[in-house]
């Protein structure tokens, strides 16, 4: 049994409710806890972006998720982190995803906290399309 | 043999289909199985990706086995 | 009339409510908002803390946290942060401080979150004081 | 000419009082304002400070003027 294997990581569908995240990561030995949404933006590459459309392959999804959990927890065995990611139709200002991280040292609940942010950017099977007022995009990172 | 096919975002909607299983000769590989798609569908030839069997990454050369589950991964884009 | 004249800044007696900072630093522009909590911890020192009192020279509080505000504007123009720290008597794993930062980009909104949480533990007049099970201390920082 | 001085925290605790309103000399100085407290409250003699006038930080050679309210900072120890 892994330290992360009752960890709270999701692909929902649903609004992401923060505090579900908090409660999952703080304990009482926790003097920082570092909370990261990553929202939608209006204005993408100088057009107007009316709505997103996540899609994910949500099983793959849960588990990449699930080994940046793992990787905080070597690298970072003090704190603990949780991931929500939304997918569907989101709109201007809604947040795609949340990542809590609680700590006992402030410093440590940042790194860990964009840490998180940065590996789900890379390995979490998740995609963006863009539609803007005239055509849509499918959006494919580096 | 027979793997199983799931496509998603830009591939998904190039080949118009989100599954399907696929007879594949053993010893096939992932690379063959893309070439075949792009045979279909030409568009493809551009597309970037990374295979992932059975709900992790590996590399073009992987050889399939019976039953697996292979997905065509584009370029994430999670995340903001 | 400067840019976080009308910013989110406040020293209050009530429970912190996050969503009010989010939504005081959010903007249509923005793709990142970064929360930071500071929470009560159970340990200090190798002591165990009962709770804690948090003292603020309220209106100088206000005023410094203003100038914090002021820095983050120089120093990231497309950014916004609020700050609200809470005073009077806190139990284990209640936030005495909440900091919230929009950003359009993910780095930045934890640089100018930490940025933040640092610059209020270096120049804001307020102290907690630990109390323990067999005794209390005013911590006083360095 | 007087001056308001108010207390927080240790300092506070230690003095047993939150504000007072001094008369002072013209032109005298923060530090002899602490010498006073210190005269009075020996407790006070290691205690480290930041003098703030009106609300900001300065320093213990800072001339008082008439009016002004005048705080000696612990080291604060707010945020986490």
């Amino acid at each position: 049994m892994t330290t992360t294997e009752r960890a709270l990581c999701r692909v929902t569908t649903e609004k992401i409710d923060a505090q579900e995240l908090i409660d999952a990561v703080q304990t009482a030995a926790d003097g920082a806890v570092c909370v990261f949404y990553g929202v939608v933006r209006e204005d993408s590459r100088n057009k107007k972006v009316r709505f997103l459309e996540y899609d994910a392959y949500p099983e793959m999804a849960e588990k990449k998720m699930r080994d940046i959990l793992e990787e905080v927890a070597v690298r970072w065995p003090e704190q603990r982190a949780a991931i929500v990611h939304r997918v569907g139709t989101l709109g201007i200002g809604e947040a795609s995803v949340v990542i809590a991280v609680g700590s006992p040292h402030r410093g440590e609940s940042f790194e860990a906290c964009r840490y998180v942010i940065d590996r789900v950017k890379q390995e979490v099977p998740i995609w963006k399309k863009e539609v803007f007022t005239d055509g849509e995009e499918w959006v494919e990172g580096s | 043999m027979r793997v199983r096919l799931r496509y998603f975002a830009s591939i998904r909607e190039r080949l118009g289909r989100t599954t399907e299983e696929l007879e594949v000769p053993e010893g096939a590989l992932v690379s063959e199985v893309w070439e075949r798609l792009v045979a279909e569908c030409p568009a493809l030839e551009q597309q970037r990706y990374r295979p992932a069997v059975n709900q992790e990454y590996t590399s073009p050369g992987h050889v399939l086995r019976d039953g697996d589950e292979l997905v065509f991964i584009p370029p994430v884009s999670g995340g903001l």
